[in-house]
């Protein structure tokens, strides 16, 4: 019944993309968009199911579906795993999900291609729930790929677009990037362990005796695979590409789930992690590094979708400072309201670019706290939330992470704190730009202004609760998270008792926070100062606002050289190498014709060689011994 | 019932073709190559023990020469190939309308003739001959129904002809030299002989001068894009599809067999060359203007993977590699055929002139596009189990191996992706593009059904395979 | 002896046909007459009591090798009179003689090759050669045909007082003629130094005439200039009949052949099969270009020369290949070039829309030349290199591997123009005998092809 | 008879033969009237006519005797053939002189 249930939980999603793929263009929109919400809502159903059923007996539940895959060493199954991490995956997968699903029917009802877009979102529902909860590796890999691809097709929804086109096509090919690192490390951990099973590893594992540098090797590979998908540092430049896909694609896939696998698979593979030491701190600096960079890159975009795809980037980065530092249950707990207060903000920015008919220039907005007050509201507390501020969820799981920091490394407190008064500060100066102040944009626009659609604003009520009061799930003092996941991690994390070093930490970090927030509100509304144009930017600030120049610097150092190397085979070794073989032909050939001049037609010639080769024959036959 | 059927039938086949005339032909040599199908699963099913296939009878006396055909799970896996792909590309071409379509489809069932029959032969002669006599229908094929300027493409088959030619005569010789050696062509009497290592180091550049002129390995590939570009569709997916297969078959079944102790002294040249091979093929397909010149090094850098499978000489890797011909076969068929369906309403090859064809027809689209993703081996595809089963070998021997080759992943994804960008996508074109029609959704449907079916359940076709090539393995390694 | 007698009696038969205004019936008459005698040989083949039994003073061995090549020879001579019929319709007055050259051309191929004594053998070379001369410089009004004759004629007879010196240094030092003799003979005695340079001088002879370079020079231009009908004869039979003597020559002169003179054997027929495939990828006179292919083919049949002890049942396949190859080409030739002024290739254009049966021949002799399978060629070549390969001259083999590639191009370049230029000219109706010669020629050819056996076993 | 030969030797009897067989070989070799080449070929053939003959008496055979028959009358065929195509050869080129004839070639 079990199984049943579980699979039902698995192909549910992708019930709903193979009727929206097949018959998606012959039901109304409205069909068509609720058929795919509510498969992605049983699935989230049956995941509060198995989650409660878990949560009484406490039992992982695992089932092997059929053969796959069968190398020398070992075979592996179709099989899938219900343990504490990949059910806590899969209710804010499906939940949030099942959320921004009911958001798009509103969102997207005017594109003629819904059905397809409802396809592709329920798709990647399903290879989310397949990554999250495969047995083994490979199994985690076909999901690993599959949302790959989801966020390939996604963010090409507009596939007339050329420049969309192209950022989806970058996003795909730097996670293949990540991907043949994730790859590398199965092979090396299958080699080693002869199965990719998790439960299994980690009881070969616990064994011991393995050679740490091969450890190391499989656990960099492995986090190579985590830094293409979750977009770290040097590989993060796709996602805020990524945002050319609609609004809800970017909080779904850009900001909650997807990105977040990186994370997933870490924490699945900690028992491998925990053993490699340098590896970890390779994430834990990694993270930081990713963290302040892409927070400082946030400070001055005024694409307001550019914006928070930093800031996604920036607390992926804090999410893998926590892993580095051996703080699992701090990251998943991050993970969770980040999903909440991300997905909210991304929705919301989803309403106003709505509202604004597709406007995402934060220069051309302002004011728009009166005309669209639940959108507003909804932001308002989510920025909050990922500000830091007291008592909402961001607080909570950041403060984790400083905390946890400092415990290992000041260095990387200070990083990390400074990331985040950037944090607060960007997030802040998005939010005046956009709700305060006066409208910049045109007269047309500022006509047709209105407040969201409820299909909309629901979902934005909701996440926005979940964002100030999510960070409940794992308070100081009322550790659920911590208790919940302790079967799936090998080390147990030490409690924080709240003693004066805690509050002065959480004092500082919110202190940072409100700083961050006032220096924004000093520059924004104090000085109502508004971004000048891109041909206006200068000095340092043009080098962030054009993001470092990490795009142009990939471009000369690989891309250029990869495609002049093209051209170079193509119209020059290419034609080399053809002309070799012919020039066996055009020797023999040459040689024909050169030798067409030998037979004169004169007899007396004929003759002459033929005494010649008399004599010749007879010499030879004489003088060779 | 033995594995003669199959061959008499695509023979007696391809003459029937000849004779019911230009109308029917297509039909009945559609006809003729689903019956095969039919057989060789019926055979595949009826007997326990695959050996009871095998035929075996008396041909030359001297010198000798037998009519051995063996069956197995390696050679039924590339027969079933053959006679899968057959009535695929046969029917693919039902959009078509050749001149002399008599001759057309008789000398396609013929070739499929020559290659079932070097697949199943187990005796040197008899494979070589079959071996060679593939060569010549697509020779004409290509030379007389091909397409672009006639000079040009005379030019580029003769190549062709010519230079695997040269590739198998050395091969002859190394057969020659055999029997003198085993009095016998058989492929047990060969297997059984005892040579020294200089002599199997001749014997093995003698084969792989063969094989590598026709898998191709760089850099023996220059006869392949010219040949793919200029053949008609139909050509270039017998030998992407099925041609290819013959010379990676046969380094499984001849080569390394036979000269052991060769292949393990040169094994990290000849992985480094197919490897080579892959990186070459992926880069050179980055800037190709032309749609199937692009797919043929796109099939470089693929068969270099495969090759690079047999040669780590480990049972991973032969089987990846057997898997990885199955999956090639299919998806660079389909894919040749996705080009096609293209040239049948745009008449151009250069993607320059595509684009924008997805509004216009979003079935085409999805397959084309699940097509191209199976191509760069998407997990769930039938490609991403062979090619995981490859690179998998692959670390067993060095871990830069894998590292190389599986820039694949990337630079495959890089090309394929930019291909299809370039194709489909953009601003709908001015141009009309009619949808699909029955005929050729269909056969597209049943490779993508095929390569998602044992993408996920491929456990048939292993079971079918990897007890011949454990077989394989052991006289590699007696 | 038997078979000798008949086929001299056959040619004056031809002489006299014309006396009694027989010349319609000539050529069904002949090709019946050939065939009975092809029966009567055949049926000598099974009559091992003959074998070796000596017969007017031993002037005639009949052994299974002789009685087999003669069997072969009739054979080519029935398709080349078939062809006659219509090549010569324009001349029909002279038809008859026509057909007796041919006959006597038989009479002393069969001499050459049942001899058993030299002066047998000489006297077949020259009926052979004599017959050639007539046969080449035919086509009195036209300057291409008497130059070849001339050419022919000036080089052959020099060739034949090259053999007959060589005859004559052996006799002084065998004081016979009789092979038997001289066989038993060479391998005991001390023998003075004019033998060894007899036994060249004659070896050098048949070199000749089998176009082996460097006495090769005759043959294009003969071939060009000859009418279709001689070429057609030159290439086959009489090349034929010059390898087969040439074998029974090593065989009974020297037994083991000296390795010194084995490696000249392997040095000319590298130099053969290389200078004739290089010189013909350039020619665009088709005639031309098989009289250098035809070069290149003596370089690889003296290869197998190289193993005496097998070389017999080789020889005998590789010729039978080779020759049933050469007549269905020639059928084709001259049929497509039999009222052009030249045999350029271009005249081949379009064939294969035209005439497709005839371009499918071809295309196939074509093939068997270059030694593709199913075709005889490819197993006439493949024992061939088995062979070689066993005696140890592998570097001969590669040599020949690399020359069977080259000879692939110009192959290639007749059928390339008969498949994708476009014809000059209209479809036009072929007289049913050449379809039926080049037939029966090609399969013949893929028969032996499909079952060597037919031939190999032959001289078992 | 034979002591003659004996006392001779037949090595000379041979270097003579030799000797007229080169000179015919050279006469064929650079002269280009067509009647002297054919004359020269006519000393080659009668230089080993005469070793023939030398041997047959050297090696008391009459064999040898015989041959020079077969070859005499072999040699007046030749000729008479050679004959013929010289003359329509000089009925179409008007002259004898072989360097003329030089269309075939390449």
């Amino acid at each position: 019944m079990d199984k049943t249930l579980a699979l039902v939980l698995l192909l549910s999603p992708f019930a709903g993309f193979l009727f929206n793929v097949f018959f998606g263009k012959k039901v109304s929109k409205g069909i068509s968009g609720a058929i795919g919400t509510i498969t992605v809502l049983v699935s989230f159903l049956l995941s509060i199911c198995f989650f409660a059923q878990l949560n009484q007996n406490g039992k992982p539940f695992e089932i092997s579906l059929f053969d796959w895959i069968s190398v020398h060493n070992f075979k592996l199954d179709f099989g899938l795993l219900l343990d504490q991490l990949s059910l806590l995956w899969l209710l804010f997968v499906t939940g949030i999900g099942s959320l921004i699903h009911l958001y798009s029917i509103s969102y997207m009802h005017d594109d003629e291609n819904m059905h397809k877009f409802f396809a592709y979102l329920n798709l990647f529902v399903f290879f989310m729930i397949t990554l999250v909860i495969g047995s083994n590796l490979l199994v985690m890999f076909i999901g690993w790929e599959g949302v790959g691809l989801c966020s390939y097709l996604l963010i090409g929804f507009w596939y007339k677009n050329q420049s969309y086109n192209d950022a989806a096509k970058k996003a795909f090919i730097m996670n293949r990037i990540g991907d043949l690192g994730f790859l590398i490390g199965i092979f090396i951990l299958g080699m080693m362990f002869s199965t990719l099973n998790f439960v299994e590893m980690k009881q070969a594992l616990s064994a011991g005796n393995e050679n740490t540098l091969i450890l190391g090797a499989a656990a960099l590979a492995l986090f190579i695979g985590a830094c293409g998908k979750s977009a770290q540092l040097p590989l993060y430049t796709w996602l805020p590409d990524a945002m050319a896909g609609p609004t809800p694609v970017s909080a779904l896939i850009h900001a909650a789930t997807m990105v977040t696998a990186g994370i997933f698979m870490v924490t699945r593979m900690n028992f491998l992690f925990d053993l490699t030491p340098y590896i970890q701190n390779i994430i834990a600096i990694v993270g930081a590094a990713t963290a302040l960079v892409a927070a400082s890159i946030g400070l001055l975009q005024n694409d307001i979708k550019k914006v928070l795809a930093y800031s996604t980037v920036s607390q992926l980065g804090l999410m893998f400072l926590a892993l580095g530092l051996g703080a699992y249950n701090v990251a998943v707990f991050h993970v969770i309201t980040h999903a909440f207060f991300k997905a909210c903000l991304f929705l919301g920015s989803g309403s106003v670019i709505h509202g604004l008919h597709g406007e995402q220039d934060m220069r051309k907005m302002g004011g728009l706290r009166k005309a669209m007050p639940i959108t507003f509201w909804t932001m308002m507390i989510s920025t909050l939330a990922i500000a830091g501020i007291f008592p909402f969820a961001g607080f909570w799981s950041k403060d984790e992470i400083l905390m946890v920091a400092f415990e290992h490394n000041k260095v990387l407190w200070v990083v990390a704190s400074i990331a985040s008064i950037m944090t607060a500060f960007y997030m802040f100066r998005l939010m005046y730009l956009t709700f305060f102040k006066d409208f910049r944009g045109t007269e047309e626009q500022k006509h047709h202004l209105h407040e969201s659609p409820s299909l909309i604003t629901i979902p934005l009520v909701i996440l926005a609760v979940l964002a100030a009061i999510g960070g409940a799930i794992n308070l100081p003092g009322n550790t659920w998270l911590n208790y919940f996941l302790e079967p799936v991690l090998v080390t147990k994390h030490e409690e924080h008792t709240l003693g004066a070093h805690e509050y002065m930490l959480m004092g500082i970090a919110l202190a940072g926070a409100v700083f961050g927030i006032l220096w924004a509100y000093s520059k924004y509304i104090k000085q109502a100062f508004v971004p000048k144009e891109d041909a206006e930017i200068v000095g340092f600030s043009k080098t962030i606002y054009n993001k470092y120049y990490v795009d142009e610097f990939y471009t000369f150092l690989i891309v250029r050289p990869l495609n002049s190397l093209s051209n170079f085979f193509r119209t020059t070794l290419e034609p080399a190498l053809g002309k070799v073989v012919f020039s066996f032909g055009t020797v023999a050939n040459g040689i024909g014709t050169q030798g067409k001049k030998l037979q004169t037609g004169s007899v007396g010639l004929y003759l002459f060689a033929f005494v010649i080769g008399i004599g010749a024959i007879i010499t030879y036959l004489f003088i060779a011994k | 019932m033995d594995v003669t059927t199959i061959l008499l039938l695509l023979l007696v086949g391809a003459l029937v073709t000849y004779f019911s005339g230009d109308k029917l032909a297509s039909k009945v040599a559609l006809v003729f190559s689903l019956g095969t199908m039919a057989v060789t699963l019926y055979l595949l099913n009826s007997s326990a023990q695959l050996s009871d296939l095998s035929f075996y009878a008396n041909w030359i006396d001297a010198p000798k020469v037998a009519l051995a055909f063996k069956a197995d799970g390696l050679s039924l896996a590339m027969v079933l190939l053959t006679t899968a792909l057959t009535p695929l590309i046969i029917f693919s071409s039902f959009g078509n309308s050749f001149n002399n379509s008599k001759n057309f489809y008789a000398l396609v069932l013929f070739m499929a003739f020559a290659m079932t029959g070097t697949f199943l032969a187990a005796d040197g002669l008899l494979y070589y001959i079959f071996w060679e006599l593939a060569l010549i229908p697509i020779y004409f094929i290509a030379l007389i129904w091909g397409n672009g300027d006639a000079e040009d493409r005379k030019k580029a088959v003769v190549k062709f002809f010519i230079y695997t030619l040269a590739g198998s005569l050395f091969m002859l010789i190394g057969f020659a030299y055999l029997y003198t050696k085993a009095d016998s062509f058989l492929l047990e009497d060969l297997y059984k002989l005892n040579l020294s290592a200089t002599e199997q180091c001749y014997i093995f550049f003698a084969f792989f001068l063969a094989y590598a002129i026709k898998i191709p390995i760089i850099p023996f590939h220059t006869w392949q894009a010219k040949v793919y570009q200029k053949a008609p569709t139909v050509g270039t997916m017998l030998l992407s599809g099925i041609m290819l297969k013959m010379g990676l078959y046969s380094v499984i079944r001849w080569q390394l067999p036979i000269a052991p102790l060769a292949a393990k002294t040169y094994m990290p040249v000849l992985i480094g060359l197919s490897i080579a091979g892959v990186i070459y093929g992926s880069i050179v397909a980055l800037r190709q203007k032309d749609l199937k010149k692009l797919l043929a090094y796109s099939s470089l850098a693929h068969v270099g993977l495969i090759a690079a499978g047999c040669y780590t000489l480990t049972i991973d890797g032969l089987r990846g590699a057997v898997l990885q011909m199955i999956a090639h076969g299919f998806v660079i068929v389909g894919l040749f055929f996705a080009a096609e369906i293209i040239y049948r309403r745009y008449e151009t090859r250069t993607i320059a002139e595509m684009g924008g064809i997805r509004a216009q027809t979003p079935r085409f689209t999805s397959m084309f596009m699940i097509l191209v993703l199976a191509s760069v081996a998407l997990p769930g595809t039938f490609n991403f189990v062979g090619e995981f089963t490859v690179l998998y070998s692959l670390i067993q021997i060095n871990i830069w191996f894998v590292i190389l080759g599986g820039t694949t992943i990337i630079l495959g994804g890089y090309y394929m992706l930019k291909m299809f960008q370039n194709t489909m996508l953009g601003e709908t074109n001015t141009k009309v593009f009619a949808d699909v029609t029955t005929n050729e959704a269909i056969t597209l449907v049943v490779i993508i059904g095929f390569l998602l079916f044992f993408g996920l359940y491929p456990k048939p076709i292993v079971d079918l395979v990897t007890p011949s090539l454990h077989q394989i393995l052991e006289t590699i390694n007696r | 002896m038997n078979t000798l007698i008949a086929i001299s009696g056959l040619g004056v038969f031809c002489l006299i046909a014309e006396i009694f205004n027989l010349r319609k019936l000539l050529v069904p008459v002949t090709i019946l007459g050939l065939l009975v005698i092809l029966g009567l040989t055949i049926s000598e083949f099974n009559t091992p009591e003959l074998f070796n039994n000596p017969m007017y003073n031993n002037m005639i061995v009949v052994s299974k090798f002789s009685v087999a090549f003669s069997s072969l020879f009739i054979i080519l001579t029935i398709f080349l009179v078939a062809l006659s019929g219509d090549f010569y319709k324009e001349h029909l007055t002279k038809i008859s003689d026509f057909i007796a050259i041919k006959i006597f051309l038989l009479a002393g191929a069969v001499a050459m090759i049942s001899f058993g004594n030299l002066s047998m053998f000489f006297l077949g070379i020259e009926v052979l050669s004599i017959s050639l001369y007539i046969l080449a410089g035919s086509k009195r009004l036209d300057l291409k045909s008497n130059e070849a004759g001339m050419k022919y004629f000036l080089m052959g007879s020099f060739a034949s007082g090259i053999i007959l010196f060589g005859i004559c240094l052996i006799y002084g030092a065998m004081t016979s003629f009789d092979v038997e003799y001289i066989k038993s003979l060479s391998r005991s005695a001390e023998l003075p130094i004019w033998y060894t340079i007899g036994v060249i001088l004659l070896l050098i002879g048949m070199l000749f005439k089998i176009a082996a370079v460097p006495f090769h020079f005759w043959a294009p231009d003969v071939y060009e200039g000859s009418p279709s009908m001689t070429t057609a004869t030159m290439s086959t039979l009489a090349k034929v009949v010059a390898m087969a003597t040439l074998f029974k020559l090593l065989d009974v002169l020297n037994a083991d052949i000296d390795y010194k003179f084995q490696i000249v054997l392997a040095i000319v027929s590298v130099l053969s099969m290389t200078v004739g495939n290089i010189m013909a990828l350039r020619q665009n006179n088709v005639k031309r270009m098989l009289a250098f292919s035809g070069i290149s083919h003596a370089g690889f049949m003296l290869m197998a020369l190289l193993s005496m002890a097998t070389a017999a049942s080789t020889l005998l396949y590789y010729t039978a290949a080779y020759a049933l190859a050469g007549i269905a080409s020639f059928a084709v030739i001259i049929y497509v070039t039999r009222d052009k002024e030249n045999e350029d290739i271009v005249n081949f254009n379009g064939l294969g829309k035209t005439n497709p049966l005839m371009a499918a021949i071809l295309t196939a002799s074509l093939l068997s030349m270059a030694g593709i399978p199913i075709f005889s060629g490819f197993f006439a070549k493949f024992i061939l290199f088995t062979q070689t390969i066993t005696t140890g001259y592998l570097v001969v083999v590669i040599a020949a591997v690399i020359n069977s590639i080259i000879s692939v191009g110009y192959y290639f370049k007749l059928i390339l123009a008969m498949y994708t230029k476009e014809a000059a000219e209209d479809k036009k109706a072929v007289p049913f005998v050449y379809h039926a010669v080049a037939v029966v020629a090609i399969l013949l050819n893929i028969v032996i092809g499909i079952y060597p056996s037919l031939v190999m076993n032959l001289l078992n | 008879m034979n002591n003659v030969i004996n006392e001779i030797g037949i090595e000379n009897y041979i270097f003579l033969a030799s000797l007229l067989f080169c000179i015919g070989v050279f006469g064929v070799l650079y002269r280009r009237n067509a009647i002297i080449v054919f004359m020269s070929i006519e000393i080659m053939l009668n230089a080993v006519n005469l070793l023939f003959v030398a041997f047959s008496t050297f090696r008391q055979d009459a064999e040898g005797q015989v041959f020079v028959f077969f070859s005499m009358a072999v040699a007046a065929a030749e000729v008479a053939v050679g004959l013929a195509i010289l003359v329509s050869v000089y009925r179409n080129v008007g002259s004898i002189d072989i360097a003329n004839l030089k269309n075939l070639k390449g």
